[in-house]
Formats: C-alpha cells, structure tokens, sequence
C-alpha cells in the first residue's frame, strides 16, 4: 500500500444531482478513495470542456465529470449536452496522446450516495492502472506561461449545436 | 487589486476535527496563502453557532476582510448561514465561499493525514475562487399567496387547515375519490384506543367545506413548472361522470347499480363497492366517482341503471378528463405510503393460505363499518377463530425486503392483539424480534395487553405452513419460531395469522419526486432538507413533505409535520417576497458574433435573438442559471454569474495547489 | 496477569472470553460472512429442519461466538447436524452467511479435535479420504466404511437396502478413477499449503 | 440447437443413473446437445467443504478451470445434481466476493497447470435449461402422452432454489419451475407446502434418526394430499426418499408407499420413451402401482450378476449376529 501511485482527480458536479449524491455519501458515512476532489456547477451541461483541459494541463491525473441521468435534468435536457461534449472531449484527448478514459462521465440522482462512492473508488483505481499523467507537472514553476493566461476562446469544433 | 481573505475551518465539534487537523488546516492556510490575501485563518468549534458567525462579522468589520472562506460542511446545509452572515457585516454575501470539508472529506475518509490533505487543497480551491468572486445583488420576486397541498390524508388535511384557518388559499388535490387517506380505513387508533372516523370525520368535513380550500378529489398533478413563490401547476381532474353541481350525494346510483366490484383499495381487497360509489359513507366529498373500467355500460353499451334512477339527472356518461391550471407559492407534499406487499415473504404463505391476513385487512375486519360489521372472522366469513398469530415486523428490518424499521407496527400489532381478545376472547400470540414502544403512553399500552394475557414469544417467525407434521397441528396454521428467549425452536398451531406489514414509499414516489423536483432516500422516502432540524423542508425551495410520505410514522407525527409544513407556508407567505439566487448569464454584447449556438441550447427559451443588432439577448427572467450557454459559446462572450469561468479555472487551480508559489511580480 | 485470572478461578469461572472468536470465524468464512451484522431475531433457529437434535440453535451459537466461548461453540453438535438447507440463510433479515459459518466451524472443531459427539467428522474424513485418492466419491465405500466404525449395529437393518442399491445396479462396487488424479492431487497439496499459511 | 457443458457428478454415475439415462432419452427430442467436461472430479458435496476452505474451494474450482478449457462455443455449465449445482455456483459466487479466495484457489490451481476467472462460467441446473431455455412450449410440443391423471408433488428439495446467487428462481420458498413443468407434460400436479424442505441430506449417513424424522415429514404430507408420487430433481433427494423409505417406516412403524422417480423420467414417459430406457423400475420403492393410473407399465429389471472380483476387497458388512450385537448394547 506504501508506494502505490496516487492518482490526483478533478471531479466536475452537478448542483441538483452528482453533488447532492455526494453530500448523501457523507451523511451515510459511506467510505471511498480520497483521491477526487470536486468542484460544484450549476448543471454538468456548464462543463467547458476548456475546464478539463486545463486541469489534466495542470496537473490532474484524471477527470470525473458527474450529473443527473438522462432525462432527469434539473434544466430539463442539459446533461445531453454534456454527454456529446464529453464525448468529443474524448476524441480531442485521442488526438493529443492523452488516454481518453482518464476523463469519465457518470450518471447519479441525489439519492444515489452509494453509486457515487463506488463510481469513485473505481475511477481512482482505473487511474491508477493507468499512471501519472505528466503534462504540466514537468514544467511545475512560476515560469509556466500557458496555464496564467488561459485561453477560453476555443474553436468552433468543440461544441456540437443542438 | 489585493483581496483580504479570511479562512474559517470548523471543528463540526468531533465530526470534522476527528478525522482532520483542522488547526493545522487553518495554520497551513495563513502560511501557504497568505500570498494570495489570506489575512486571518481560524478554527472554531462550531462555525455555524451564533458565537461563530459573530467571529466571521467581527472580523470582517475589524480587519475589512474583503473574501471569506467557511471550511465546513456541504453548501447546501449552510451556505445560507454564513453569507447571511457576511451581509449583516456589511460585505457582500456573494463574496462567500464555502469549502466542504465534512460531507466531502471527514466523513467519507479515515486516514487523518489524507484527510487533512485533502481539507487543504479543498480550501485552497476555494480561497482561488473567491477572489474571483463578484458582487451580486439577490434577486427578489414576489410570493403568490395561494398554496397546493398534494394528498388529503390526515397529515395533507392538517397542513391545508391550518394554512386556510390563517386566512390563505389552498387547493387541496387527493387522487382517490375521498379525502381521508389511510386513517379512514382503521377502526382504533393506538395507544388510546379512539374510533378513527370519530376523531378524522369532523377534520375532513372542515376540510371539505372550508371557504378558502378548493378541493379537488379524483385528481393528480401533472405538471409542475416555475420555483418557489411562482409555481404553476397543471392537475388532471379526472372525469367522474357525475356532475357535481347536480348530485346530491343520496346514493340511489350505487344502491342501483348492478356491477359488484371487489373493492382493493378502501376494503384493503376484502369486500366489495359498485361501479359506481362513494368508497364509504362519510366520504368527503360525498360525490360518488364511476369506474369506468368496471361499468357495464362503457363495458356493454347498456345498462345506465344508474342513470335511469338518479333523481337530479346527475350522471354524465360524456364527461371528459379536465386540466386544471393553477398558480401557487408553496406546495407541501403529503403523498402518504404504501402497504408492504406481504405475498413477498413467500414463507409466510399470504395469498396462498386463505387465513393468513395483511394489517388493513385485519383493520377492515374488526370496523364496525367493515365487511363483517367489525366480526373478528376466518376468511370464511364465519368461525370465529379461537387462537390468532401476530406477527410483527414482516417486511421490515430485513434486508431481503426494506431495510428499515416501519415504526408503526410494533403498536399495530398490540393494538390488534387486544382487539381480538377483546372480541373474540382467542388465545393470541404476538411474535416479535424488539418491541418498541417508544412514544408518550406507548409503553403503557404494551402493559395492558400484556395484562390481557397476551403470549409474547421474542423470534422473528421462521414460516407460516400448512405442512402438519402432527396431530394435534391437522387443520391448522402452524407458525414456526424459534422461541429466542427460551432457546427452542417451537411450532404453535393457530387458527388466524395476522402479519403486522411495514409500510413503503408509494410506487411512484420517485416519478412524484421528479415531478416536483426532490429527491428520494436509498430507501425511496423523500428526503428532507435536514433530518433533525429541518425535517418537513426539501432542498427544493418551497416544496415540503409531511406524513409517511418522508419516512414511515404514526398518526400524531403525521398531524405535527402536517402542521410544522404550514407554519413554514405562512411564513414564506408572510415575506411577500423571496430572494433567487442571482445566477444568469449575461451575453457580452462587444463579442458576440451573432452565431446563434447559444439559441437553440436553452430549454427554457431565455435566448433570443436580436435581428438588428445581429446578437443574442438573455432575458434574465427566463434564465435558470445552469451555464450551458456559457460553455458553449465559441467567441466566450456569455459569462454566468456565480459560476464564471475565472471561478471554475481559479478553482480548479487552486484545488490542484498551483497557486501556492507567490506570483512574480 | 495471574491475580486476575486467579480472582476469577475462585470466583468460580472457568475460562476467559476470547473476544476474538468472531473475526476469526468471519475471516474462515468463505465470501463476506457478515457475522457481526446478526440482531439474534431467531429466524435461523426457526427455520431450521433439525434445531429440535442440535445442543444450541444457530442463533445461540452466534451469541456464543460474540461472548467469546470458544470450547463451547466447537463442542457443539449444530455445526455438524446442519443439512445445508439454505432456509436460514435466505430468510435471515440479516444476510448473514449462516451455513457457511457451519462450514467454519466444522473445520475449526476438528482442527481443535473438539467435537466429542459426533460421528459426522469422521464421515467428512472418510469422504474426504476417498476423494483425494480416487478424484470421485463412491457411495459404496463411503457408506459401508462409515456404517462399519460407527453403527456396526444398525449395519444389518441397512442390509435389504443396501442390497436393493446393490442389486438394482445402483450403487458402484468398484470405484472409479479420474484420469489426471496426479493433477488434482498437486492442486490439493497446493491448496493445503495455501490454507496452513492463510 | 442448444449446446452446454455437462457437468454429471458422482451420483449419476451410481445411485441415481436413472437420472443419467433419462436425461440422455430427452435430450434428441428437445435438440439439446451436452459435452462432458473431461476428467471431471468430485465437487465435494457438503463434506469437503467442512474440513478446509482452500482445498474444498480448489476441488470444485478445476472442474470450472476444465470447463473453461474446454471449448465447445459454450460458456454455460450444466449441472442435474442439486449439490453440485450449488457447489459449482457457490466457488464462482464467493471467488468473486471474496477476491483473497480467488487469488489463492488460482495460486492451487496453478499447480495444476489450470486457472479460473471467476465469473466467466455460468453454472446452471439442469431445469434451469429446460424450463428457461427450451421454454414449456417447445416441451409441451414433445409430449405424446400425456400423463393425465397422475397426481404429484413437485419436490425441488433444498438446495437448488437456494441461496441462489445469480436469481434465477422464481421464489426461495415455492418455486414454480417444477410445477410448471408437470403440468405441461399434463400430470395433476399437487400444491406441496414441503417442495423445497430438506431431505435429510447427509444425515442418513451421520444421525439416521435426524434423516428419519425429514424424510417423515416428506413423506407424509404428500401422502395426505394424496400423491400417488413424488418427483424430484437432486439424486440426493431421490436416494434419501427412496433408499430410506422402508427404514423409516421402520422407525416410526408407519407404512407409506411413496414412490419418487426424476422429472426427467417423467418428461420421457411423456415423450412416448419406453420406460426400460429411463431408468424405471430402478427405484426401491415401486412406481409400479403409480404408473399403472396412467397405463405405463413398469419393466421388471434384471438382477445384474453382482461381480464377484473379491480382490479390490470392498469391506462387505459381516453377518448379524445377536450375542454381538445385545454385547454392543451393553457398551
């Protein structure tokens, strides 16, 4: 257990539903891998993919992108957005060497506390198979000129239109 | 510009400060952050105390603290709290940020060092963030008075009282053709042992005549749009094909009719009604409803028996289903239970051993206006049985079935042994694994039918058979048991099973949930904003739930979350308005391109576009603050409030500890 | 710590409590065993078929193991007179491995060599026996070795069955052997070093 | 057509061959195929699995490293005796759960030049593939004569509905499989409160008074409900019942005559097999009266020449001997 890589996560929730999840594990004390760390949107369809982008640039391992199942969004339709972004996401991280499956997508309502637990304690450990990823953490620094300015005009492929 | 950042971590007494350093939390936050405006960093024990809100105020108003970072438990518990807090300091309550450290951290991990770990880079997460928060300016829209109460079962009755007695509006929707919920079926109520129509008849009569309650019986909602203080809500009023102005409720159209229907919903499937009824006498309103399934003239094309026979001309055979549309401030859900389906527990043998009973078929059996006239009978319908079993706890605490205890059936199944020793004088034996009695004068009654000579044998039932393996057990119910304190398996022969059945969420509780926007428990009960100090709120604002509808409970609960729900109604009411978190997007009109990406992605038709000016415009009223526009438009001209871009990248920054090194200058 | 245990000597006890007994029943046990999770509601007690010839219901037997009575629970007859029913185990409210918590037990009396009142260890051995020398069990053998150590009496009132068995090709007089018996003889070595050191 | 690996056991090689034989008279009518798994061994029964974990676990787990060996474009075991149904199911189930369990039945196997993934097998009773599989219909189809008025008791015994890992039974308590399956060859099938109550298992061996008491309590209750016989699906069942019938009548001075033959026999009978190539009349307690209702006859079978090799010397009981004996009793 000593010397086993431990994987850095940024996990992107829902408000209504992925975060809800995870308050939910909390209050039923349910345990899982301490290697995630979130941050609350109003609705998984507000993921710019940029944002992943720019934590795997800066020294994520991986992303967990979380929101409401299909057809239960709190804004109606808007996780299917996000299910096509990531979709692309992954293409793009193809396209730059980048292993698509550190970046993962996972359904869960509020009420599901347990699958967000087990969605995450599996996450870490296919991350963990997969490595460190070593983009952005060689060039660690005050030099590191990129991640200062970050860019958030993108090019039109990255969104796909409704 | 520099932020003066103060950074508050909470001890949650032990709940947080057992698992993580919080002092070294703070200590590593004043050291490591300092460069990015981290001023003061304190741990206290309880945060959200008035004497830990006092801190936070006192600082901001001694130091001038700009920012706040609160290391505590989840937003959704107390973010309210303190940015409250901050606004009585005189700092924008925007200029908040909560870091959750407990439901995210100290109570999901154990190691203490990775914990703490974690609580840092969580917390540095959010001192990144909150320097890129802004001032904001709560929105503030007006509460419609009027209230939609969603089952008229006594808790539902009680809520829609209460609001109406305080001189408000409410409409009061129940899917049956009655008001009165399961309580209208019981014969007692324990501990006291009351006629339950005697003490509910009068409330559902108030209720049925109210002035300021419309009751709309036979009805479901169906749609439900807007947020609190601005509902709009769609009910489906079923078509009863009787015109309610006309009837008079003198019952000649059920006495007539000729289609006997088994009856499984008031009768718990022991006796019958007609095609067309009331579902008991004293129903409110006393309007009877057509099922339309079960009548021989939608069936046949003939017969209108009833009709030929209505004195006032009331049945309307043509009546159509109608959408009702109404606007509401508040909704209070008291959508109530289900009963175990106890044919589950196959080893119990109900529905394949005639004399095995559920609870609500016992209930109807011993009412004066049940099936037998309140007879205490074998499924026969005559002998009277001369040893009745009791089982407690049948499909619950069980994790082959519902997990969790249905708080109601160790008192049912009392209530019922002394009803058949008190009507029949049988041997009765009461089968149970812990008998709570928890509850003012609970416990009393377990001591008066103890005095009755009731047989207590501690072991969950193993099985109900018919199985005789001697003689003395042919012809009988044998119900076999391991008699826990005596430390013997037994096999005790009865005449009579009655299975004490938990109660359960309704099967649509989770459509329901979603309907109204809430969430259901791992066991299916709508949760509740707070299980102890907040337990009738859902974390959907001005939506409530009271009765089993959020766990299962007895009557005198029921009543008292039905009226706690009302007083939160009132007091909504009485704030005339009610401040929106002021999340939107805004388009910057300088870099929109005018490439209508954005139009086609709201759902809430927020976006439109302005042919002069070639730019989309964002009508903040319409706008729900979910962001997906702000993601998606290529020329990064839609900002969204609350949740900017340099939030999210100064957060994810942060939490990845990239801002640790002080910047050059 | 002598004076205690002397306190306790005169006090009349006999033996100490061994909190350790239920982990290390729940660590024998195949799968999760979920022992400690039992709220001793009979159901396991109730259900079964042969509670009228045990010395203590399995219910007991766990709150046995809780209270730490180890020579107590490994002299019990329970372990051995479980047919495997199941009926406990998919009735308890509780999902507690029941029959394979029996299974544990067995092993751990005989390792222990506690179990005085039955023959059922030694019909597992002969079973035992005869597997791991011919790769089959053979019910002739088994039946008629068992019979012969332990109801030599009741051998005779068996005969017409045995003989029916017999005579209505039933039952196997020479038993047969798997071909790769070697194989399976190094996997069961193997499997027995593995469980010494576990 | 159906393809499955079989995997028989110990029983159907003796005691319950009928099964054996039975099985091999439906198999071309209802156009399933089965493949041995090859050099199979004992699955331990409930014995092996008293003594010690890893070994017990090992032995029933090269059975499934065969099988997934052996490929003959199916992943699915089939297994007719209910013992080792649960045996084959239960390594698969707790190898999973428990993944220490799995590691070390490997690291045991791996001696063998074997290995098992578990979870990459499914282990299923014959029934199971009858009854879900060829479905009713195609069953019902078969049948040529039906078995109208024969009245039975379905007996599933213990453990076949139960725990049952993967779900696949209708219920714990009553599964309706073998009902089901009885009414569509059209016997009149008996509602049979016992169906799934322990026969006794071992115990004939370890407490015969224990077994006794399990298999009165079968018996009776189907007599009462008047059943002509009882069918089974375990050959530990139908040992029990059949083979110790008379001693417990014996025991309890009773007199029950109750037959109890495999649904397998059944569903040839009804298929218009003869009953010399199922295996009938093999049974100690006669079906003979039972299946006259219907108008089957039952062959009387040929008393095999028991072979005389003495060598292997297989330990015969001595003779009775009373003084010996009241000496016994004494002690």
């Amino acid at each position: 257990m000593t010397d086993q890589f431990e994987p850095t996560i940024i996990g992107f929730t829902c408000n209504w539903c992925s975060y809800r999840a995870s308050d939910l594990a909390g209050t039923a004390r349910m345990k899982y891998a301490p290697n995630v760390k979130l941050i609350r949107l109003m609705c998984s369809g507000r993921l710019d993919p940029t944002f992943v982008l720019r934590a795997l640039s800066s020294g994520a391992d991986g992303v967990m992108i979380t929101g409401c199942h299909p057809g239960e969004c709190h804004y109606i339709e808007q996780n299917y957005k996000a299910l096509r972004r990531f979709l692309l996401l992954r293409r793009v991280l193809n396209g730059l060497g980048i292993e698509p499956e550190r970046v993962k997508l996972v359904w869960a309502s509020a009420a599901e506390g347990a699958r967000f637990a087990a969605e995450t304690t599996a996450f870490v450990e296919e991350i963990r198979k997969l490595g460190p990823l070593n983009w952005g953490k060689a060039d660690d620094g005050p030099q590191a000129t990129d991640h200062d300015q970050p860019s958030f005009a993108h090019g039109k492929e990255m969104e796909v239109p409704a | 510009m520099t932020e003066k950042i103060g950074v508050y971590v909470c001890h949650c007494g032990s709940n947080i400060a057992g698992v993580v350093d919080v002092v070294d939390v703070a200590n590593w936050a004043a050291e490591k952050l300092g460069h990015q405006g981290v001023v003061i960093a304190r741990d206290y024990k309880f945060m959200c105390s008035s004497l830990g809100q006092e801190l936070i105020e006192k600082d901001i108003k001694e130091l001038g603290l700009t920012r706040v970072v609160v290391a505590a438990c989840s937003p959704h518990l107390h973010e309210k709290t303190f940015r409250t807090a901050a606004k009585n300091a005189g700092l924008n309550p925007y200029l908040v940020e909560l870091a959750s450290i407990r439901e995210q951290v100290s109570w999901v991990h154990t190691d203490k060092a990775v914990a703490t770990a974690k609580s840092k880079a969580v917390v540095s997460g959010a001192v990144s963030r909150v320097i890129e928060n802004r001032a904001l300016d709560e929105i503030k829209v007006p509460i419609n008075p009027n209230t939609l109460v969603v089952g008229g079962g006594i808790a539902g009755i009680q809520s829609a009282l209460e609001i109406a007695n305080a001189g408000f509006h409410v409409y009061l929707v129940e899917r049956e053709p009655s008001i009165g919920g399961h309580m209208a079926q019981f014969d007692k109520t324990f501990p006291t042992l009351d006629c339950s129509a005697c003490i509910l008849t009068p409330r559902m009569v108030e209720a049925g005549t109210h002035p300021n309650i419309t009751l709309l019986t036979w009805s479901e909602v169906v749609n439900v749009a807007g947020y609190v203080g601005n509902f709009n809500v769609t009910i489906k009023k079923k078509a009863r094909f009787i015109n309610e102005e006309l009837c008079t409720g003198c019952g000649i159209c059920q006495e007539k009719c000729p289609k006997k229907v088994i009856d499984d919903v008031y009768e718990a499937g022991l006796g019958y009604r007609k095609a067309v009824y009331t579902p008991f006498a004293q129903a409110v309103p006393n309007f009877p409803v057509m099922d339309k399934e079960n009548c021989t003239y939608f069936e046949k094309g003939t017969c209108k028996a009833c009709e030929k026979f209505c004195p006032t001309n009331a049945i309307d055979f043509n009546q159509q289903d109608e959408l009702i549309n109404i606007d509401v401030g508040n909704i209070v859900l008291a959508t109530g239970y289900d009963l175990f389906d106890a044919r589950r527990v196959s080893n119990y043998g109900y529905g394949r051993l005639p004399n095995v009973f559920t609870s609500l078929e016992f209930e109807r059996l011993s009412n004066a206006a049940g099936p037998t006239s309140g007879n205490i009978v074998l499924r026969d319908g005559k002998t009277t049985p001369k040893s009745v079993g009791i089982i407690h706890c049948v499909g619950s605490r069980d994790r082959n079935f519902n997990n969790y205890c249905s708080v109601i059936c160790c008192m049912q199944g009392l209530k019922f042994a002394h009803l058949v020793h008190e009507r029949t004088g049988a041997t009765v034996y009461n089968f149970y694994i812990d008998m709570r009695t928890a509850y003012k004068a609970y416990d009393e009654f377990y001591q008066r039918v103890l005095e009755e000579g009731t047989l207590f044998v501690r072991g969950k039932v193993a099985e109900v058979t018919d199985a005789a393996r001697y003689s003395n057990e042919r012809g009988k119910l044998i119900i076999q048991t391991e008699d826990t304190l005596a430390g013997k398996q037994r096999r005790i022969p009865v005449d009579m099973v009655i299975l004490s059945s938990g109660l359960q969420p309704r099967k649509d509780a989770k459509e329901v949930g979603k309907l109204f926007g809430i969430s259901c428990s791992m066991d299916g009960w709508f949760t509740e904003k707070h299980p102890k100090l907040d337990p009738v709120s859902t974390m959907t604002e001005g939506i409530y739930i009271v009765g089993c509808a959020q766990g299962p409970k007895d009557i005198p609960s029921s009543v008292a979350q039905g009226a706690a729900a009302s007083a939160r109604v009132l007091d909504k009411i009485l704030q005339k308005e009610v401040a929106l978190e002021p999340i939107k997007a805004t388009v910057d009109q300088a870099k929109c391109s005018g490439c209508k990406i954005c139009n086609g992605l709201c759902p809430f038709n927020a976006i439109a576009f302005i042919e002069d000016d070639k730019i989309s415009y964002i009508n903040p009223a319409l706008c729900q603050g979910c962001g997906t526009c702000v993601a998606a438009c290529p020329a990064g001209a839609i900002s969204g409030t609350g949740f900017s871009n340099e939030q999210i990248i100064a957060q994810i920054d942060g939490l990845l500890l990239r801002n640790l090194e002080p910047a050059e200058a | 710590m002598p004076q205690m245990t002397d306190e306790r000597v005169r006090a009349g006890l006999t033996h100490e409590e061994d909190l350790s007994l239920l982990h290390e029943v729940s660590m024998k046990t195949a799968g999760v065993s979920r022992l400690e999770m039992c709220i001793q509601c009979g159901t396991c007690g109730g259900s079964c078929p042969v509670a009228k010839d045990m010395d203590h219901t399995p219910r007991m037997l766990f709150a046995m193991l809780r209270a730490g009575m180890r020579e107590e629970v490994l002299r019990s007859n329970t372990q051995w007179l479980c047919v495997s029913c199941y009926h406990c185990v998919v009735r308890c409210p509780q999902e507690v491995h029941i029959a394979d918590v029996m299974y544990t037990l067995k092993g751990m009396a005989i390792k222990a060599k506690l179990y005085a009142n039955s023959t059922a260890p030694d019909f597992s051995q002969t079973f035992v026996d005869m597997v791991e020398s011919y790769g089959r069990s053979f019910e002739m053998g088994l039946a008629s070795r068992h019979y012969l150590k332990h109801f030599p009496l009741r051998l005779p009132g068996m005969m017409p069955m045995g003989l029916g068995m017999i005579t209505k090709g039933r039952m196997a007089l020479t038993p047969k052997r798997i071909k790769h018996m070697d194989q399976l003889t190094k996997i069961l070595n193997r499997a027995k070093q593995l469980e010494m050191t576990s | 057509m159906n393809k499955y690996l079989l995997y028989p056991g110990c029983s159907m090689e003796s005691s319950a061959k009928a099964y054996m034989e039975s099985l091999n008279a439906i198999v071309e009518p209802l156009d399933l195929h089965f493949d041995e798994i090859e050099d199979w061994n004992c699955c331990g029964a409930t014995e092996y699995l008293g003594i010690n974990l890893i070994p017990a676990y090992s032995l029933i787990a090269r059975n499934l490293a065969l099988a997934s060996k052996q490929k003959n474009g199916t992943r699915t075991v089939v297994a007719p005796c209910s013992a080792c149904y649960l045996n084959l199911a239960k390594a698969d189930h707790y190898m999973q759960e428990r993944p220490s369990l799995g590691v070390k039945v490997n690291e045991a196997l791996a001696a063998g030049d074997l290995q098992y993934k578990a979870g990459t097998l499914d282990v299923r009773h014959l029934i199971d593939i009858l009854v879900y599989d060829v479905g009713l219909e195609k069953i019902r189809d078969a049948v040529v004569r039906p078995l109208t008025g024969l009245k039975v008791v379905p007996y599933m015994g213990c453990m076949l509905p139960r725990p049952d890992y993967q779900h696949r039974w209708s219920d714990h308590e009553h599964p309706t499989e073998l009902d089901d399956l009885l009414r569509a060859l059209g016997a009149d099938v008996i509602d049979y409160p016992l169906t799934t109550s322990c026969c006794g298992g071992h115990m004939t061996q370890i407490g015969p008074e224990t077994a006794f008491e399990l298999i009165r309590r079968l018996v009776s209750d189907a007599d009462g409900r008047g059943a002509q016989m009882m069918v089974t699906v375990c050959p530990m069942c139908q040992m029990n019942i059949d083979a110790y019938q008379n001693e417990t009548n014996h025991f309890f001075g009773t007199e029950y005559h109750m037959p109890i033959l495999f649904f397998t026999q059944l569903m040839g009978l009804a298929f218009g097999r003869d009953p010399k190539e199922l295996g009938i009349g093999v049974e100690l307690v006669s079906s003979r009266n039972a299946l006259a209702n219907i108008g089957v006859e039952v062959p009387v079978t040929q008393e095999p020449a028991a072979p005389r090799k003495k060598d292997e010397g297989l330990p015969m009981p001595r003779r009775w001997n009373k003084r010996e004996a009241q000496k016994e009793a004494v002690k």
